[in-house]
């Protein structure tokens, strides 16, 4: 069995889903669950704190492809955040970069949604390290 | 080697080629990542670089997911059977299961641009498969579906 | 301008969105956004009552596939009721029958999500009339 | 009429065709329902059926669209230029505006299926155009694009 987990947090007005372990065929459906019911709490300025994560297959990669219109729809958007760089490869590899925002860091990710200064984001350290000051 | 001179002789052993092992698996998304572990550790006892390793690895698991979401004709009872094979150019996959005929080197699939710009959801596997080895190769022989994956040492 | 409205209601535990007029380029955002909405509100569980509904481009049938995928992972679906004939051409020339559940009512569309029985749909009548019995 | 042929001189007129008018659009897709209807008042100038004529608005509409959306240069400032001339054969409306050359008949495209099976929500205004009518043209000419589509009386 693949390791996967989200655990969720927030960071002023974002909510940070925290990915770890393999996000492959069997895990997708669990993040994309996870995706849906963070949008249908009304919480669509959306972080993927991807710094656990430890592979990325085309089931997950859909997954992000799948939300990002209804989250864009409900006036937000999902950022992807701290992938390692070897799981940023097949991110790039498809060329999701032309279509999605990635920051280094979950507090950078937030910060793009305005509500915390990049100041604050940079001083946060840790990701998904629960609301911002 | 090309796909089509190949499949004359589906699963046939290349002269010099040693098989590192077989993994049989059950027709569920859960087996994938034992599947991952073992191509890790075929390409450790080959010595394949780093990166090499980690695209076979991952064009293996899309190979074997589309399988199981797509391919085999009885995921409940069938097996997928993966075989790792080593020779001077490189680290051979193969990845067996009964099913119709699926040829995933030409299956029409949208280019990676259109299928972007789409927005779509689905159909990066097949690209991914595509991109991430040097090559890919496929027989189709009394109903069992064969995908070659072949990571080569120099890149 | 394209005339095009979304009107809300409920129909057992289904939203009912009723679309009428045009669902061309300049109006498919707000039918996604009215879509986003509903999901954002947990309702996953969505009737399209097209009946009232004059047109749809690629646009429009766009926004039903973004959503689609969504609402099915929050456990619902998007069901399409009542359209005219003239407006189901354009989803069946591009084979959506094989991706969407059609069906000929609102009433029977809510139907399938199980809450309320074959019967009573049938005796609901015009489709969106609020909450069934 | 081959697109071929047709490219050399774009939208001239055919032998005895009558020009039923012209509409100038703002690059804004709140234009596009004045634009169905004007295309819906020349078929039914020209007698042409319902189905054929409610095919020929809808793809008008999609390429108007797209050039709203992805093609002119200069939204702000630029006009889509339609026009609808009738003939013998049928009715063929001309689109054109002021952009990068993009060439609908030609543009790769995922097929209807692929574009489906993978859940994509875009993609289907190119479908629609190559469906809904009898014939697409295309011409490039000094920086202006032109689309024809052809509605034919029989179907
Ligand atoms: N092994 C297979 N057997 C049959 N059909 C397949 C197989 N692999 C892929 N396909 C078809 O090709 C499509 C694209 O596959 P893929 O790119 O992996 O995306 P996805 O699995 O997300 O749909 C699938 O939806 C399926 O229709
Ligand atoms: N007139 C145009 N000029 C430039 N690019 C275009 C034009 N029409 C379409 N395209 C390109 O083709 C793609 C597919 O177009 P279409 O099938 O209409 O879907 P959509 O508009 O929903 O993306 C567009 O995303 C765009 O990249």
């Amino acid at each position: 069995m693949s390791h996967f987990s989200v655990s969720f947090s927030r960071l002023g007005a974002a909510r940070v889903l925290a990915l770890s372990g393999d996000l492959d065929a069997h895990t997708a459906p669990e993040f994309e669950a996870a995706l849906a019911a963070c949008l249908a709490e009304g919480g669509a300025q959306i972080v993927a704190d991807g710094s656990g994560l430890t592979y990325v297959s085309s089931a997950g990669l859909g997954v992000f492809m799948a939300m990002l219109e209804p989250a864009r729809a409900a006036g937000g958007d999902i950022v992807i955040a701290a992938l390692p760089e070897r799981v940023f490869e097949t991110f790039d590899l498809l060329g999701f970069p032309e279509v999605f925002r990635f920051a280094p860091s979950a507090a950078e990710a937030a910060a793009l949604f305005g509500d915390i200064s990049a100041g604050e984001t940079a001083a946060a350290g840790a990701p998904a390290a629960g609301e911002a000051p | 080697m090309s796909a089509r001179a190949a499949s004359a002789r589906p699963g046939a052993l290349r002269v010099g080629a040693t098989v590192l092992g077989t993994v049989r698996l059950a027709g569920r998304t859960a087996e994938l990542s034992r599947l991952r572990r073992a191509v890790e550790a075929w390409a450790g006892t080959c010595g394949l670089p780093e990166a090499a390793a980690r695209r076979l690895v991952q064009a293996t698991d899309e190979a074997a997911a589309n399988a199981i979401e797509h391919g085999m004709s009885d995921p409940a009872h069938g097996r997928i059977v993966v075989s790792g094979r080593h020779d001077a150019e490189g680290l051979t996959v193969h990845v067996r299961y009964r099913g119709p005929r699926f040829d995933p080197t030409t299956a029409p699939a949208p280019g990676p641009a259109e299928i972007l710009r789409a927005r779509a959801p689905h159909g990066y596997g097949l690209l991914l498969i595509r991109r991430l080895v040097a090559q890919v190769g496929y027989a189709y022989r009394r109903g069992v579906n064969e995908v070659r994956l072949t990571a080569r040492r120099d890149g």
